[in-house]
């Protein structure tokens, strides 16, 4: 039974991990970039929604969502500052930019309210459920459900929506689909408005399940995250979340083996080893350029 | 329709059009030849919004259309279809022409549009599930014209619609053009292949590093002994 | 057969997923030949140049150049045996000037080692000396040296294309594939390209492969023709007897009369 | 380096080293500035390995530190567990980069760009982690490394990669690495053996950075797989980027600048970090291309004269 | 240059070092890890410094002089500990250096301290080899006023041994941490001399958050007791999770614990049957250690952690030793800290040893409701 117990633990860790790289695939998938920053987006998100529930006394549900709405709206002004100006530059000179608005956001917020961490207030009460002597929480399953509902809504926004196809076209030729009358700029303002907006909800969830959050909260989640989207294949959503399970099962049973001081860099060896063999994600197309 | 007066166009220090003046009527088709990096593609850039002209003017249906975003260019009736077909190769064929008419709202207009435009290239409807990207070079050319026209345009933009395709569909999208056309669609046309271009406009201006250097009655040029030497291949 | 061809193409063959791209495809060159490929869009020309050149690898049949077989071998040893190419987008080195685009062809010509370019030894001096001067009497060929110090991507395209041209033979290829070289270029334009390749065959020996759509190039130039649709040859012989072939007029020239074709 | 360019640089180079050795033999520069100096110095050399990864040929790696990780631990279980002589310690740790830099080169073949980046970030967290858990060298706890590093060494290790990149990049060598980043495809066609050159860049730029390592691990008396995080590879990256891709001057100046700001901002303790990424951020808004763009320094120095005809370009081409 | 949060005539102080006599002020550098991974260790330690330092200097300062305080961030890298000590020493020279957080960054600095004749007092830099070299010379001027991490590891065993009665145990520490490493070495020696079986050894990395699957292996090596001598951020999420998992154990750690986050962390309920070896009880009703706790509430509005004590103890170690000393020589103050004798601290009162750490005893403190109880005191 144990092994069960450590899948079901493997899986919400995969869960997290998901959750933060959907938003993160999201955003690459349209506009190529490798949005540094998304970990601190999860990071004031966790903050917001932690502030709303011990300040503003709201409940869970109304923060959750004031703090969808606080990122989506610091998600857009990322971009309009940060990164529009850089969209016809090369891509490493935004990924530099990215880095220097995450530092920026992680000690902004160490300037106001220290490095110490905070404790979530249990908001959501927790059972535990038992199957044939397997403890599952309630927040695990939760927090899976969450992460295939969020899956499923943004498949359906990329894929079904008018905004979704607009996406679609910005990505693949910006130029091209000016030419369709998409305005472009909505159009990235409204990626990163959802992406940034799955970061914050991902903040308040980590902080529900994990209890602790803190300003450099970002960092490691953020690589993980990108290294679960890359697992899956870097801006196909399902992918994402496919990645995050991989990741977050592997970790999972590296430390249940008793190698835990390895589980890291198992987690980067897997990946190295998946995209030796198949370099562009496990969903990714292998396109080769046409020559 | 269009009157284009005395733009300038710059790239950083280059400057591509040099106070380019131009007018289109309704119902006619104009071409504009000339060599490459002439500054032809710019144009049309310019007047669909891509780019900004640093001065001058240029009036569509009577109203100054300069200071407008691409959007609300497309929206007034004026569709640019780019140099290089620049179709979405990911998505599928239909997706592409849906994208076309991405302004419009009346979906059951829309539908009968995709039709009309199915008749006018039966081959696309053949390929309609299939990802525009692996579409044969023509094939990709029929899209993006397709794809143009899905915005019910009063103005059609053509950038090179025969570059690089095999003589039998130049043919053929040179017929589609004048088909359109006499459907009631205005054209600018931009080619290379001057001698097809000249047999179906109406009018035709050359230009030449950034200049009007000619311009008239289509027919007329095609025998004029400068365009015959520069861009008829000589005699 | 008294003189052993130069290329030897039998039974060539590849498979993208389902697509079989190209199948059965021969093709004999000898030394000297100018011979066209044409077809209509998607045929499998510029694949068939992929193959050649080892971008792709065959999924069947053989290639035989100069006697050696050359399937499987990666690009750049295949250029090192004598093949160079264009390619139908122009991909010059766009950020490097006219003269080191053409001195990177020079590389695997040149024998200054690693060891003595880092410490500088006199075979680095000498090595790029002569590669720099040969580099420029390249461009004096194709009337470029004006501008060997100018971006590649500043060029006009016309000149873009030369310089591709240029930049191919600088390998010292004994086989030259252009493909299209004439695309968005002006009946004047082309009429130059013609009489440049007329040139350059005659100065560097060459045998030329070429693909192209402007059938007054092709017809004016080309000593023999083969026609691919569908991944298949179709047709192969003279430009007259190549204008004339039905299969060919009706996938690929047309009628006089252009109609609907579906 | 064309001579002319070369004598230039050789000059400069004994000069500024006279006017160092000068200053701090006469006390004039407090062990602070001799730090300063020696710090400068290793970043430099960090940037310019790099530059020949990233800004030659085009290979985006963003895990340096692991390079710089391996020659500081490397060379410092040579001098403290072997009595190793320091700059023996020092080549031999960049051979040990420089065979590190070639298994990370093996999957650069078959990765681009983002993948590559992520591969790369990757490796470099191993290495880090393998430390961590490494008792010979006291896993998190470190090793304690006497100083041996100086600002003589510093500089002479500085002049040596400068002047091999430098040699590298200007031959027919470094024109095939700049091929590749240009058009891999195009530069394949040219004959140009591709595999080799990407794994030759790799190898280089980490034998430098092991390098860089050794003299970084004798600089202060301590070493920590911490010193070795993401953080490191990054600031490593920043130099190459905000100097401007594919300018070796670019890299340099911006790693000292770099260096200089991140060392002044020290007096701003609470809002050090604001400030630098303020910085960071400023530069790259307004000079997306780096600092130098393309250009190297001596392009501004020695102005070519345009050529020939040049003028009439500016309007047509496409 | 240098932040400065000395008293009002800071300015007059620049020109000279501190050694020469007539100066007024005393400078102090503070080179602490205020950004970079523990940045939360380094500013903390910096808060309760700087909140000594203005006390000292609202009540007159020291024989007279007011410090006068330079604060620097290290990054949480050694390079930059070491640039900061050098330019400390040379350019500002400063009387003493306080920090780093850290057992590394602070080890870094000796060497530079030693050649300086700069005393270097870390507040929490507990490995042994801070001030004692392998060799077994002794740093001159290098002082804590922490434990060595021995010392709590030793404690914890023998507790748990004899106080406990247990006779299986696990051990989960923090492999990224060389004071959670130091910790599970001695708790392990101890632990085994005294008869009993380590029967599992995990361990984890900072800023990790999920320890589920650690524990699940834990929990099936069934141990008595778990020792988890890592930091509140993390032991407060695995305490919370271990007890979501059904560990049911004792659990126990050190002075890493203390902090009011612990209780928010691992939930009150949760801390039930764990304990910590400490220096000292932030509900122990001693009037220094109130008055420390009210005031530092009132000015930064929390409780100070055990990271705040040390440093404001740092401090006032050091103030007594130039009181003593009478002058600000740094030879008579390195003297006066190493005849430091029963010094009353808020982290306990300390006599330095010949090694240059203090003696201080601990407290063993169990958790009941939130609340930390004393239950035991161990003298050394
Ligand atoms: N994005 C750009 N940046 C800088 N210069 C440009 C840019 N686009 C075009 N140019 C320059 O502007 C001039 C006009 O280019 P344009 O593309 O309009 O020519 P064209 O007549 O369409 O030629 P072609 O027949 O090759 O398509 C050329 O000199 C070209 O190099
Ligand atoms: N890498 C690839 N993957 C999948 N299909 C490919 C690939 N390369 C080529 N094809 C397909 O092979 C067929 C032949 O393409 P190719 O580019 O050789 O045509 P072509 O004859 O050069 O046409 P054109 O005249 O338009 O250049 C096309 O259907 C194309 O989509
Ligand atoms: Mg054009
Ligand atoms: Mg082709």
């Amino acid at each position: 039974m144990e092994w069960i117990q450590q899948l079901v633990n493997g899986i919400s860790l995969g869960s997290i991990y998901a959750l933060i790289a959907l938003g993160y695939t999201m955003v690459y998938g349209i506009i190529k970039l490798l949005n540094f920053a998304h970990g601190e987006v999860f990071m004031i998100g966790a903050f917001t929604g932690f502030y709303a529930i011990t300040i503003l006394n709201l409940s869970f549900i109304p923060a959750l969502i004031l703090a969808m709405v606080v990122c989506s709206i610091l998600g857009m002004l990322i971009e309009r500052v940060a990164y529009r100006r850089l969209r016809s530059s090369t891509r490493i000179a935004a990924l530099i930019t990215a880095i220097g608005v995450s530092l920026f956001i992680q000690y902004v917020m160490i300037y106001f309210r220290g490095a110490t961490p905070e404790a979530y207030p249990e908001v959501v009460s927790k059972q535990k459920i038992e199957i044939f002597g397997v403890t599952f929480s309630s927040q695990a399953l939760f927090i899976l459900l969450i992460t295939i509902i969020l899956m499923i809504f943004l498949q359906f926004i990329v894929h079904r929506t008018k905004i979704g196809k607009a996406m679609r076209a910005v990505s693949l030729d910006m130029d091209a689909a000016r030419l369709m009358g998409i305005n472009v700029d909505n159009t990235i303002s409204a990626t990163f408005a959802i992406g940034s907006a799955l970061a914050g909800a991902a903040g308040v969830i980590f902080g529900m399940y994990y209890t602790s959050i803190d300003p450099l909260m970002g960092l490691l989640p953020g690589i993980k995250a990108f290294v679960a989207a890359v697992l899956g294949g870097i801006g196909i959503i399902p992918g994402a979340m496919i990645g995050g399970f991989i990741l977050g099962i592997v970790e999972t049973a590296v430390s249940a083996i008793g190698f835990s001081n390895w589980r890291d860099a198992a987690a980067f060896i897997i990946l190295i080893l998946i995209l030796i063999f198949k370099p562009s994600g496990i969903f990714g197309k292998n396109t080769r350029e046409k020559v | 329709m269009l009157k284009v007066e005395n733009i300038n166009v710059y790239y950083d220090a280059i400057h591509a059009l040099k106070d380019v003046s131009l007018e289109v009527k309704e119902g006619e088709i104009v071409t504009l030849i000339g060599a490459n990096g002439a500054g032809k593609s710019t144009l049309l850039k310019t007047l669909s919004g891509l780019i900004r002209p640093k001065n001058g003017t240029i009036e569509y249906e009577g109203k100054s259309i300069v200071k407008r975003k691409v959007q609300a260019i497309v929206k007034a009736g004026i569709s640019h279809v780019p140099e290089g077909r620049r179709v979405f190769p990911t998505m599928s064929v239909t997706e592409n022409l849906e994208l076309g008419a991405f302004l419009r709202r009346d979906k059951k207009a829309i539908q009968k549009d995709i039709e009309h435009v199915f008749e006018l290239f039966p081959r696309l409807y053949e390929r309609r599930k299939q990802s525009a990207g692996t579409l044969s070079g023509g094939e990709q050319q029929m899209l993006a014209i397709g794809r143009g026209l899905m915005a019910k345009p009063k103005l059609l933009l053509l950038d090179e619609p025969s570059m690089g395709l095999a003589p039998l569909l130049v043919k053929q999208i040179f017929n589609i053009i004048e088909m359109i056309n006499k459907e009631g669609t205005t054209i600018l046309l931009v080619e290379q292949n001057a001698n097809m271009a000249l047999s179906i406009a109406h009018r035709a201006y050359v230009i030449e590093t950034g200049s009007v250097v000619l311009s008239g009655d289509a027919k007329e040029l095609q025998t004029s002994a400068l365009v015959k030497e520069a861009y008829l291949g000589g005699a | 057969m008294e003189v052993k061809p130069l290329l030897k193409v039998n039974h060539l063959g590849i498979q993208f997923g389902g697509l079989k791209a190209v199948s059965e495809f021969n093709l004999t060159l000898h030394k000297g030949e100018l011979v066209g490929l044409i077809g209509p869009n998607g045929a499998g020309k510029t694949t068939v140049f992929n193959m050649l050149t080892g971008v792709y690898v065959p999924t069947e049949g053989e290639i035989i150049f100069d006697g050696k077989k050359l399937n499987g071998l990666p690009p750049y040893k295949i250029t090192r045996r004598g093949i160079s190419r264009t390619f139908q987008n122009i991909r010059l080195f766009a950020d490097l000037s006219v003269l080191d685009n053409v001195r990177i062809g020079y590389h695997t010509l040149a024998k200054n080692s690693l060891l003595s370019s880092i410490l500088r030894l006199p075979p680095h001096f000498s090595n790029e000396k002569e590669m720099k001067e040969k580099s420029i009497e390249f461009l004096k060929i194709f009337r470029l040296d004006h501008l060997k110090d100018e971006k590649a991507k500043n060029l006009p395209y016309g000149m873009q294309r030369r310089l591709e041209i240029a930049r191919a033979l600088s390998t010292g290829p004994k086989l030259l594939l252009l493909d299209e070289p004439a695309a968005g270029m002006n009946p004047k334009e082309t009429t130059e390209l013609m009489d440049l390749m007329a040139f350059i065959r005659e100065q560097f020996d060459l045998t030329i492969l070429l693909i192209e759509h402007d059938m007054k190039l092709v017809m004016g130039i080309c000593e023999r023709i083969s026609v691919l649709d569908h991944g298949l040859l179709i047709a192969e012989g003279t430009p007259e007897e190549v204008r004339n072939h039905p299969k060919v007029i009706e996938a690929y020239l047309g009628e006089e009369v252009g109609e609907e074709h579906a | 380096m064309k001579s002319r360019h070369f004598w230039i640089f050789f000059v400069s180079a004994l000069i500024i080293y006279g006017i160092g050795e000068f200053l701090i033999a006469n006390g004039r520069i407090d062990p602070f500035y001799e730090n300063l100096l020696i710090t400068l110095a290793i970043n430099i050399i960090l940037a310019v390995s790099l530059h020949l990864i990233i800004g030659i040929t085009g290979q985006l790696s963003i895990g340096h530190a692991g390079f710089l990780a391996i020659g500081a631990y490397f060379s410092a279980i040579l001098t403290m567990n072997f009595a190793v002589p320091f700059p023996v310690a020092l080549i031999l740790s960049g051979i040990i980069a420089a065979i590190a830099g070639f298994v990370v080169g093996m999957p650069s073949l078959r990765l681009r760009g983002d993948y590559l980046a992520i591969a790369t970030l990757g490796f470099a967290e191993i290495i880090r982690i393998i430390l961590l858990n490494w008792e010979y060298v006291g896993g998190a706890s470190g090793m304690v490394v006497t100083k041996m590093t100086t600002w003589q060494y510093s500089f002479i290790f500085l002049m040596l990669t400068i002047i091999v990149i430098s040699n590298f990049t200007n031959s027919r060598h470094g024109r095939a690495c700049i091929a590749i980043r240009e058009d891999e495809i195009a530069a394949d066609a040219m004959g140009i053996n591709t595999t080799y050159y990407k794994v030759l860049a790799f190898i280089i730029g980490s034998f430098f950075a092991g390098i860089a390592g050794g003299l970084y691990s004798h600089n202060f008396y301590f070493l920590q797989p911490v010193n070795f995080g993401v953080l490191k590879s990054f600031d490593i990256l920043i130099y190459v980027v905000l100097g401007g891709l594919g300018s070796m001057s670019g890299a340099i100046i911006s790693a000292a600048l770099l260096t200089l700001v991140s060392t002044y901002f020290q007096n701003f303790p609470e809002i050090r970090m604001v400030l630098y990424s303020l910085v960071l951020i400023i530069i790259m808004l307004y000079r997306p291309k780096g600092l130098m763009g393309s250009k190297e320094i001596t392009d501004l120095f020695l102005k070519k004269k345009p050529g020939k005809g040049g003028q009439q370009f500016e309007n047509i081409g496409s | 240059g240098g932040s400065t949060t000395g008293g009002g005539n800071s300015s007059s102080g620049s020109d000279s070092g501190s050694d020469s006599g007539d100066s007024d002020t005393i400078k102090i550098g503070l080179n602490f890890e205020l950004s970079g991974p523990v940045a939360s260790y380094g500013s903390s330690d910096a808060e309760g410094a700087e909140f000594a330092i203005e006390e000292i200097n609202t009540n007159g300062g020291i024989l007279g002089k007011k410090i006068e305080v330079i604060k620097q961030d290290n990054k949480s890298e050694t390079q930059e500990a070491v640039a900061i000590a050098t330019r400390l020493t040379s350019q500002d020279k400063v009387l003493a250096i306080i920090g780093s957080a850290t057992s590394g960054n602070t080890i870094a600095q000796v060497q530079i301290a030693n050649d300086t004749k700069t005393l270097l007092l870390t507040p929490s830099g507990t490995a042994p080899n801070v001030t004692e070299n392998e060799d077994g010379s002794i740093n001159e001027y290098v002082f804590r006023t922490s434990y060595i991490d021995p010392f709590q590891g030793t404690v914890a065993a023998n507790f748990a041994l004899d106080e406990l009665g247990v006779k299986t145990a696990a051990i989960y520490n923090d492999n990224a941490s060389d004071y959670a490493k130091g910790l599970a070495d001695a708790f392990r020696e101890t632990f085994e001399a005294g008869g009993g079986t380590i029967v599992a050894e995990e361990s984890y990395v900072a800023g990790d958050t999920d320890f589920r699957s650690t524990l699940t292996n834990i929990k099936s090596a069934n141990p008595e007791f778990i020792f988890i001598p890592g930091y509140y951020e993390e032991v407060g999420l695995i305490v919370k999770q271990a007890r979501e998992l059904d560990i049911t154990v004792p659990l126990m750690g050190a002075d890493g614990w203390d902090s009011p986050k612990l209780v928010e962390l691992a939930g009150a309920e949760n801390l039930n049957n764990t304990f910590i070896t400490n220096h000292y009880s932030s509900q122990d009703p001693d009037s220094k250690i109130q008055d420390f706790v009210k005031n530092f509430e009132e000015k930064y509005g929390k409780s100070p952690d055990s990271f705040n004590a040390l440093g404001y103890d740092t401090v006032y170690f050091l103030a007594d030793a130039i009181e003593r000393a009478g002058n600000t020589d740094p030879e008579a103050i390195k003297k006066a800290l190493e005849e430091t004798e029963n010094l009353e601290l808020v982290t306990g009162t300390i006599t330095i040893d010949e090694k240059h750490n203090p003696v201080k005893s601990a407290t063993i403190l169990e958790y009941k409701d939130g609340e930390q109880t004393f239950r035991t005191k161990v003298d050394p």
